[in-house]
C-alpha cells in the first residue's frame, strides 16, 4: 500500500508539489497548499524589503488592517511551516548560468535543504528553459552538493544528459509557466519515463486537474504547479481538486486500465435473456 | 560609512558587521541569507564578517514563487 | 458545500455510477463497488437459473467451496445492499422496443422504483442505441410513471427530443461500451449541457481515471461506467481511482480553470530580484 | 401439466399457482418478478395466480450488468 | 488508375463536393467551383423573386453595374452550367418531414435529376438533423424514386438505418455546418465505413484542407463543404486548396500510409560510416 | 502570385522536400522524387564500395540482371539528376559534434554546395538531437561559409539559437524520425513560427499527406521527409499526395482559413423559402 | 382574381394559366418549380393548368446553398 | 606499401598519389570526397598529394539517406 516517491533518500508523502506565488495574500496560500494536500512548496529567493521595519509613521499611513502584507514581506515562513512543507526554492528569473549559481547558492544559505528547483531561462515570452546553460549549472551544482531538480523542455535527450550530469529528477515541462495547455507532447513524456532512469515531475502548463491525472497515467512520478491554483475562480477549491485528480491518476496508473477497442464490449451478459 | 544594501545606497546605516545590520534593519536572521560583494557570509559569521565603506550587501529571503 | 445530484427528487450523494457486470465473483463485485463510493449501481434483469436448488446430489458433484457462484444467481443483492445502493435496472441486451418494454416492466416488479436505464440496442459490433426506437420506448415507459434515464448516442438534437418526451436524465455515451476511449466528441456533449436543461449522465466508453475527471469538467452531472473498473487488472485500485477522479473533476469544474495560453506567464515574482 | 419456464419445457413440476412454482424451484419470491404468457404477475397475486397446462412462465431475477 | 466514384450510376468525377451559399456574387461563385475542380454544387430552393423584372422604373434606381444581383435570383444557372457541373438540390432550412418531402419534391421538378440532399434538421442553433424525420422521409421519397443523399450525424446505426430505408450513400457530418471544427469523431466515422456498405460522403463541419485531407484518409469516399470555401478570405485560393486537399487525401489512403510508432527509425543506412 | 522560399539567396520552387534512403531501389527512389515534385533531396554520406569494380569473377557469381545496384554504390546521382534537383547533404548517424564537422566538410567536398542538413544525434532510440552538441556545430559551420540548416528539437529557445548562431533556416522535427506521428506539438511549432525570424521546415515524423498539410496551415515554409513515402505500400502514389499535401496546406495557409466555432451557422439562405 | 404567389397577396394579375402567370412575371419556365396549393404542377402542364381565385401558387428556383 | 582505405587494411594497392588510388579502385573522382589521415584532399591536388606508408584514406560519396 505504500506509495512513496522518495528522492535522493527524501521521502515525499505527496505526489503534488505546488508553488506559493500569485496568490491574494499568504492566507489564501497557505489554505490553497493545505488543501492541495502537497508537502512539497515552490518558493523565490528575493530581497528582502529593507524599509524601516521599527518606523512606528509608517503605520500611521498604511494600515495593516486595511491593506495586505507585502509578498515579498520576509513572512512567508510564517505561513508555510518548514516542519511540516519541505521547501524548494528555485531560480526563478534567472537568464544565465551565473545567475542560476548565485540564486541556488543563497537559497541554500537561506534554507535548509540542498533542494534546488533550477531554472535557467531563455527568454521572457515562453519561459522555456535555456537548455544547454542548465545542463552545465546542473553539473556544477550537483558538484557541489545540490540535489538538483532542473525545470526543462520535454527532450528525452536533454532528461538523459541531466541525469549523466548529475541531476536528482527530472522536470520537463507539460506546456509553457501558466499557459494553462496540459500535457501538449505526451509522446516525448513516455519517451523520457521509458529512457531514463530517474524520478520525472511534470512542471508548469497543468490548467485543471484532469491535466495531472493524465500526467499521472503515463507513469510520471508526480507533478508540480502553481497557476492553475492560484489563478483559478476558487483557488481552495482547485487545490482540492488537484489533489483528488493527483490520486485518481496514481491509482489508475497503478490499477492497469482497460486497452482501447474501436468497438464495443457487452458489460451486461447475454445468458439469461428472455 | 556608504553601503549599497538590496540596490539602495545608504549612508544612514550605523552597523560595523553583518549581525548589526541585520539587527539595524529589523531583520530576524533566521531566514534570510546575506551576501557581501557577490560571497555568501555564512550565518555563523554574522557576528565577525565586517561591514567596510563601499560594500555590496544583498539580504534576501524567501516569497512565494512557483 | 452541498453538490448533490437530483434527479426526479431522488438525491444522490455520489456523481459516480457504477455497473456490476464482469467481475470475477460477487465478493469482488462488493468490494469494488465499495472502494468506487458510488450510491447507484446498475444490474441486468435475466432469467433465475431453474436448475433444482434443492438436490442434493448436485453439491456431490460441484463443490460450492470450490467453484464460484454462477454470475445469473439470484444472490447479487445478498452482496449490494439494496438499503445501501440505488438499485438502477436495464434493458441491456434490448433490440427491440419490445423487449426493452418487457424488461422494464420487469424490472420494476422485481425491484423497488421506478428507475430504468433504458437501453434499445442497435447491433452487436457497436452497441450503440437505436434512437429512434429509443425516443418511442422513452415516451411508453416515461407515461406509466418509470424514471426513464435512456442511453442515448451523443446528439444534442435527439438528448432534447428524449427530454421532451419524458426522460428524466440523457445518458450519452463517451465511446462504444466497454472501448475505453474516454469521451471521443466533447463539443457534442458540451453542446448538449449548454442546450439541453435536464442531468447528463456520461455513460460508456470511459476508460481510466482522467476520463472520469475529464468529462466533469466539462460541466456533466455523473458518470456511468462497468468495465473501466471490472476489466482493469486490479478492479479494487481502479475504482478507488474512479471515485478520486470524479472528485477531481466536479471540484474542478466548480472551481473555474484558468483561460489557455499560447504564452508563458510567470509564477514568481520579478520585483525584489539582485 | 406442462409448463415453459424459462425457456425449458416441464413436465415434472406439481405446482398449480405462481407462489408455489416458486416454492417447488425453491425461488425466494422477494427479489424476482415473474410474467406468465408475456403479462406481468403482481407479487400480491402469485398465491392466486393459477396455472395451466401449456403456459409460459418466465422468472427473473437482477444479475451484474452494466 | 481509374479511381471514379459511382452513386446508383452515376459517375462523380471529383471527390470534392461544394456548396454555391455564402458567397458575395455569382461570379465568386463560378470563379471558385471552377478552382475546386468539383464536378457536383449543392444548391437550395427557394422562391423566385416575383417583383416585376420588365418594370423599368426599379432600373432608374439601381444600377445593376453597381449593385450585385440579388442572391435569389434565377440566374444561378447561368453561372453553374448544369451540363457541366451535378446539381444536387438540399432542402436546408426543412424542420418537418413534410416540409422536405415538399422541397425534394419541387427541387426535382425544377431540376434535371433525382439527386437530392435530403436535409430534416433538428434545430437552429445546431443544425444537427433529426435522424428520426430523416429516416422517415429517407424511405417516402427512395419509394419516388429519388437518389436520396442524407445529411445525417455521425451515428454508425443511423447510417446503417437510412442505407436499409433506401437511400443512396450517406453523408454523415463532420462537425457542425459552418463551425469549421473538421472531423470531430474519427472513431465514428470509421466505424461506419466498416459497417455500412455504402459510400460515405462527409458533410459539413469541415474547416481547412488539412481537415479534408484526414476525411480522404480515412477512408470517406468524398467531402461536401461550402462555408469553408466562401468564408476564408481568399475562396478561390481556399478552393484550389481543398481540391488539392482531396487528391492528397485519397491518393494517401490508396498509396497505404506507414505505421506509427513511438520510437524512430534511421532513413539513412548505418552501413558505409567513417 | 509567386510564392517561392529563399534561404541564403537560393531559391526553392518545391515546399517539399524528400530524402533518398530507405527505397527498394535507385530506379524507385527516382521515380518517388519525380512524383513528388520536390526539387531538394537529401543524401547521406557513406564510404564508396571499394570492392575492385573491374574483376569479372565478380560478376559470374553476382548477375547484376537479378541482384540489385548496392545501396551504397556511388551511382545515386545517375539517378537524381544534380542540375534538377538540390543535393542537401545530411550527417545522418553522427553522435558527436567532431563526426558531424567531418561528414558536413567531406559532403562540400563530394558536391556542389555549401547546404549541409546537420545532424548532431542524441541516442539511438530516439534519434532526437543532441542540441547543445548541434548549436557548437552550427556556429563552427556558419563560420566556415556552410549554409547550415540544423534537425533540431520542437524548443523555440534552442531554435533561436541556432539562428542566433548562423543556422540560415530551423529544421524541428514533427515526431521521432520515421514514426510517422505527425507534428505531435504544433504549440511550440507556432511559437517558433511567432517568435523566431527565420525559415522553419518540418523535418522528420511525418506519416501521411494530411500531417504535412497540417504543418503547412501552421505556416511553416517546407516539409522534409522520407520515410513515410518509402515506406507507403505504394511510395509513388505517397509521393504524389505528398506533393498535393504540400499545396493544399500552403494555399489554405494564404487563403485565411474560417474561424473554429461550437455551434452552426447556414450555409443556404433562409429567405425565400416557402 | 385575387392570387397568392410567393406569399404575396396579389390583385393585380391577369393570368389565367400557370403559363400566362409565368410569362406576366416574365420569370423563365425552364429554371422553376410551380407548386398551385400544394400541388406540384408538372411543367407540361403549365398551359393548361388553370388559376382560379384564391389559389396559393408557389414559384421556386435554385439559389446559392450548402 | 600498406594502406588502409575505407577502413580495409590494404597492401595490394601501388598508387602513389591519390588519383592514382581511385583510377586504381576505378572510382570516377568527380562524385567523391577523399581524406587522409583524417585531412580532406581537395578534388584539384589528387594528382599531386602523394600516399605514404600507413595512410589511411577515406574515399566517400553521397547514398540515399534522409
Amino acid at each position: 500500500m505504500e506509495d512513496k516517491l522518495i528522492i535522493k533518500g527524501i521521502e515525499f508523502k505527496s505526489r503534488l508539489w505546488v508553488g506559493t506565488g500569485k496568490y491574494k495574500d499568504f492566507e489564501e496560500t497557505a489554505r490553497a497548499i493545505e488543501a492541495s494536500g502537497a508537502d512539497v512548496v515552490t518558493v523565490a529567493v528575493r530581497r528582502v524589503n529593507i524599509i524601516d521595519r521599527k518606523s512606528e509613521n509608517l503605520l500611521d499611513f498604511i494600515d495593516p488592517k486595511k491593506y495586505k502584507i507585502l509578498p515579498n514581506s520576509e513572512n512567508l515562513l510564517d505561513f508555510i511551516d518548514p516542519k511540516k512543507y519541505k521547501i524548494l526554492p528555485n531560480t526563478a528569473g534567472c537568464y544565465t548560468i551565473e545567475d542560476a549559481l548565485r540564486y541556488s547558492r543563497l537559497a541554500r544559505e537561506a534554507g535548509v535543504s540542498d533542494l534546488i528547483k533550477l531554472e535557467v531561462i531563455g527568454d521572457e515570452k515562453t519561459l522555456f528553459p535555456d537548455v544547454c546553460g542548465l545542463l552545465k549549472a546542473t553539473e556544477i551544482l550537483a558538484k557541489e552538493g545540490f540535489i538538483v531538480l532542473p525545470y526543462t523542455n520535454d527532450d528525452p535527450i536533454m532528461a538523459k544528459r541531466l541525469i549523466d550530469a548529475g541531476a536528482a529528477a527530472v522536470m520537463p515541462l507539460a506546456a509553457p509557466i501558466g499557459s494553462g495547455l496540459g500535457i501538449r507532447n505526451p509522446y516525448n513524456i513516455k519517451i523520457i519515463l521509458e529512457t531514463v532512469d530517474a524520478p520525472l515531475i511534470v512542471d508548469a502548463g497543468v490548467g485543471t486537474a484532469s491535466d495531472v491525472a493524465v500526467a499521472m497515467e503515463l507513469g510520471c512520478d508526480a507533478v508540480l504547479l502553481n497557476t492553475a491554483i492560484a489563478g483559478a475562480k476558487d483557488p481552495i477549491a482547485m487545490a482540492e481538486a488537484m489533489k483528488y485528480g493527483v490520486m485518481a491518476g496514481r491509482l489508475a496508473y497503478k490499477a492497469g486500465r482497460i486497452p482501447k477497442k474501436l468497438y464495443a464490449t457487452a458489460s451486461s451478459p447475454l445468458e439469461g435473456m428472455l | 560609512m556608504k553601503l549599497t544594501v538590496n540596490g539602495e545606497t545608504r549612508e544612514d546605516l550605523k552597523a560595523a558587521t553583518v549581525q548589526e545590520l541585520l539587527d539595524e534593519l529589523n531583520i530576524q536572521s533566521g531566514r534570510v541569507a546575506v551576501e557581501v560583494n557577490l560571497r555568501i557570509v555564512k550565518k555563523a559569521d554574522y557576528g565577525s564578517f565586517s561591514l567596510h565603506d563601499g560594500d555590496a550587501v544583498e539580504i534576501v529571503n524567501f516569497v512565494g514563487g512557483g
